[in-house]
């Protein structure tokens, strides 16, 4: 947590489009689309073969793009602490084939395979993601989904809230250090949680102020009461091209699954 | 009395009755002056600049503009077309992702066409010595080309006079001589609050100092900026 | 706590309530942007962002440590407008951290925000009491509710898509209810902070409030 | 070589690679010292005073504290219950509702009674002419006052050495003396990051200046405070 919090706004950071990059020219329109698509469709497969080529693929793409160097592996770890979590309680829950049973436990044959597609399927789709929107900034995001048709006050929602992570996170640091040289340790205890709970709400203050500070810039610049977009850039052919190529990839995973 | 740019008629304002900060406060602007706008912390100077954008409304006193009086929300949405306002923090004042699009945001809301507005981001980032600069992130900025962009954000609105909140401050000296630099270019009329004696050299050329609440000349030219540093140390 | 499509998936009824979850952020969320107008964007955005930086805060219990939640703080300060916000946040958490997949962010929106917004309903008018000694009562409800009902959405869901997530379900929701008590603790303490700095101003109050004072 | 209470020794230091900050700098501050730390906006003073505490560990170097190297942050877990560090941003340090339940942090954290807490508080707020601020709210505090909470916040947990981080910056000039006056009448050791003239006068008497990422002793006593002036004043 420190370090998320020490390297402030870092998020785009790790995200942020390098040279060389074999995905830079993709349009992050497509790319999110193909994200969409490749969870869709590797939510649908289930047999074995299948989840075990879909994760496959999303590793060879991991590799080819070199999208878990850096920091950004970290991000398979939430979803691996909640398949553990299912590996340790769904062999619990009954079967047909018990495989082990120590007193009133049975560990279930059923409930392991199920855990294990699960854990497959999972990382098959976070890897996915993590390959096909790598190094996008959360900013491009915002503008895709506001040319895909979401809502205007949404999209800003999102690219203002992104903008302020760091300010936020800078903000949170410096407090955080503050209670720190005071001597303040977290403990479990009345006093730890009303000190976290002062912290929070000094953060909202805080940020109502910056907000009304915001608003008030926005109006000095003639803002008044809609957003007008600068429009983004046209598709390309590497869009063609990369919209080829995942779209034969999820071909493939069909036909392995239902032929 | 002529009219000058803006005009201040004995405003007052306090955001809390017990203490106000500006007692019948006057003030004018000329054309082709720039003021430098002195005064201790807190003494109200960032008030007087809202208070001519109308951000803040005053509980006396006229505000008068181009020569128009300004009272309502609507007057003061022409006002803010022609008068431009750089914050004192860069933070509040870039909001948008990319620096295009938060040059971009105040011509479009004039109704620029998109077009338009392009070119008039890219005309007013290389006149700022920021080229290439347009799809740079801008919270991966550093506090100096936060700086630089917010100036042009206000720059690409074309306005007839610039208020100025603290250009410098927490700048090193590097990015706060490239901003002094910048503004000694520019031809609009100006109010600068500040208090950081490199301003003062040369963009300005009128200096007032606010203090209990009220707008007094400091002495001119040269002098002045010996006179600013007595009274930091006593 | 966020579920995962490939959790979800396994059976017809999981698909369901991906589908579910999706309809409900979709028709909250359209809600929520209708309360809230375009120059109250910024403020809403801040609270995500505050809502996303919280989250990452390791809290120590016992020998491991939770992570905060605080959908009834939201859900307090701002109504409907809680749907859209915490789409964003969790969509940030999504992409940025990894917690929860793209195709389950609906259901974990809706699970996040619908207590959010009852809690809004219950407990905002306590909160603005004129009584001190209550707003921590109500801080304290709202956050402990707000996170016991998402858990118990969160467990509800695991529950109907099989039967072998039985057990998973009930793990989930018990470990929450050591969760709610410390965050209802923590939103306590926030909303007697909010309270006693402001009391004066509109701050913990529906959209028409933030309205009034633009 | 004595130990002083707080020893830098040859600590660099960097935020960025290829900006170092500190060079192989090295710092002693002995008992009844009252160092003031001088240097331009981004020398790294603020840098200085973190390492002490520990909120930054050096890249090379090593910092030793009350004789005792400190390396790891359970080291430093000691160390800051005796050393007192005073932020640069006084909003950053107060984040309690009330004056009393600020000031009692500290004491509360370092396993003190409620009761025990409550006597500090009162006592400290009393040392430093701040009666009946119990129950203000800190956060509608004025800039000044701020400064004297935060200040009270940290002598409440009773610090064997003050760190100072530009303790009248933000202040006008009468907020600012009051600052001063309090200074003056503290036992303790401290270090003081400053620009402010006012500040050299009497608290401190030693004087040192960073720059090109080392300490360089600056000329002693009345000289150097009149070559200070001649930096700040022409
Ligand atoms: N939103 C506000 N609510 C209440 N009081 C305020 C507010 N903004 C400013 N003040 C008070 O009004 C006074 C003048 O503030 P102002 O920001 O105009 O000063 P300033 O000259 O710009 O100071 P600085 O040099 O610190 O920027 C200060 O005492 C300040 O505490
Ligand atoms: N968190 C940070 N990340 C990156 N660079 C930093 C960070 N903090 C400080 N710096 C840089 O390190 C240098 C020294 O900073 P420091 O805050 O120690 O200076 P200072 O002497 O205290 O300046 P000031 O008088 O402005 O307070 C500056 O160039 C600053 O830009
Ligand atoms: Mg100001
Ligand atoms: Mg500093």
């Amino acid at each position: 947590m420190s370090n998320v919090i020490e390297n402030a706004g870092s998020y785009g950071a790790s995200l942020a489009p390098t040279n060389g990059w074999c995905l830079n020219g993709v349009d992050p329109r497509t790319r999110l689309i193909a994200a969409f698509c490749f969870s869709m469709v590797v939510t649908a497969l289930s047999s074995p073969t299948t989840l075990v080529a879909a994760l496959g693929i999303a590793v060879v793409g991991a590799g080819w793009t070199g999208a878990l160097t850096e920091q950004r592996w970290k991000r398979l770890i939430p979803i691996n602490l909640l398949v553990l979590l299912l590996l340790g309680l769904l062999p619990l829950g009954g079967g047909a084939t018990p495989v082990l049973s120590i007193g009133p436990i049975t560990v279930a044959r059923e409930g392991l395979v199920q855990a294990v597609l699960i854990g497959l399927k999972a990382n098959a789709i976070v890897l996915g993601v993590l390959v096909l929107l790598a190094r996008l900034e959360m900013a491009s995001i915002g503008h895709a989904l506001g040319t895909l048709g979401v809502p205007a006050k949404l999209t800003h929602l999102l690219l203002f809230t992104v903008r302020y992570l760091g300010v936020l996170q800078r903000e949170y640091g410096r407090l955080r250090a503050a209670m720190k040289v005071r001597g303040f340790r977290p403990g479990v205890d009345w006093h730890t949680y009303r000190s976290f709970g002062y912290l929070v709400g000094m953060l909202l203050l805080r940020s109502v102020d910056r907000a009304d500070r915001i608003v008030m810039a926005m109006k000095c610049r003639g803002f008044y009461d809609r957003f007008h977009p600068l429009d983004r850039a046209a598709l390309t052919a590497r869009d063609a091209w990369f919209t080829a190529i995942v779209l034969l990839v999820l071909a493939g995973l069909t036909v392995l699954e239902w032929a | 009395m002529k009219d000058g740019l803006v005009v201040l008629d004995e405003v007052s304002y306090s955001y809390n009755p017990d203490r106000p900060v500006l007692r019948r406060c006057c003030f004018q602007l000329d054309a082709d002056e720039r003021v430098g706008l002195l005064g201790t912390n807190g003494s109200g100077k960032t008030t007087v600049l809202k208070m001519i954008v109308g951000l803040l409304k005053p509980d006396s006193g006229r505000v008068r503009i181009f020569g128009k009086l300004c009272r309502t929300e609507r007057d003061f949405r022409e006002v803010r077309r022609r008068v431009g306002f750089l914050f004192q923090d860069s933070d509040d004042q870039l909001f948008c992702p990319t620096v295009a699009e938060d040059v971009a945001f105040g011509p479009l809301n004039m109704g620029k066409s998109r077009e338009e507005a392009r070119q008039i981001v890219s005309r007013t980032l290389s006149l700022l010595g920021l080229p290439r600069f347009e799809d740079r992130i801008t919270y991966k900025l550093s506090g100096g080309e936060k700086r630089l962009v917010a100036l042009a954000a206000v720059l690409a609105m074309q306005p007839e006079v610039l208020l100025l909140d603290e250009p410098t401050a927490g700048l090193d000296d590097a990015a706060a001589q490239r901003v002094v630099d910048v503004l000694e270019e520019l031809p609009q009329a100006m109010v600068i609050a500040t208090h950081d004696p490199r301003l003062l050299d040369s963009p300005v050329n009128r200096l007032l100092r606010l203090s209990g609440g009220r707008l007094v000349a400091e002495s001119d030219g040269d002098g002045a900026i010996g006179h600013l540093q007595l009274q930091t140390k006593p | 706590m966020h579920l995962h499509e490939a959790v979800l998936s396994d059976s017809p009824q999981g698909i369901g309530v991906l589908c579910l979850g999706a309809v409900g952020t979709l028709a909250g969320t359209a809600l929520g942007l209708r309360a809230m107008d375009h120059e109250q964007v910024p403020r809403v955005a801040l609270v995500s962002a505050v809502f996303f930086v919280v989250s990452l805060i390791h809290i120590p219990l016992g020998v491991t440590s939770i992570h905060l939640t605080l959908n009834g703080l939201v859900g307090l300060l701002l109504g409907w407008t809680a749907f859209p916000a915490l789409l964003v946040a969790l969509l940030l958490q999504a992409v940025l951290v990894g917690h929860g997949g793209l195709l389950a962010l609906g259901f974990n929106t809706l699970a996040m925000a619908l207590p959010a917004v009852a809690v809004f309903y219950l407990f905002q008018r306590m909160s603005e009491s004129k009584h001190r000694s209550i707003h921590f009562f109500a801080g304290f409800t709202a956050g402990s509710s707000a996170i016991l009902s998402s858990a118990f959405l969160i467990s509800a869901a695991l529950w109907v898509s099989g039967e072998s997530f039985e057990l998973a379900a009930k793990a989930v929701f018990l470990f929450h209810l050591a969760v709610a008590m410390i965050e209802g603790l923590v939103v306590g303490s926030t909303v007697v902070l909010l309270r006693q700095v402001c009391p004066e101003r509109p701050f913990l109050t529906t959209p028409q409030g933030l309205q009034e004072r633009m």
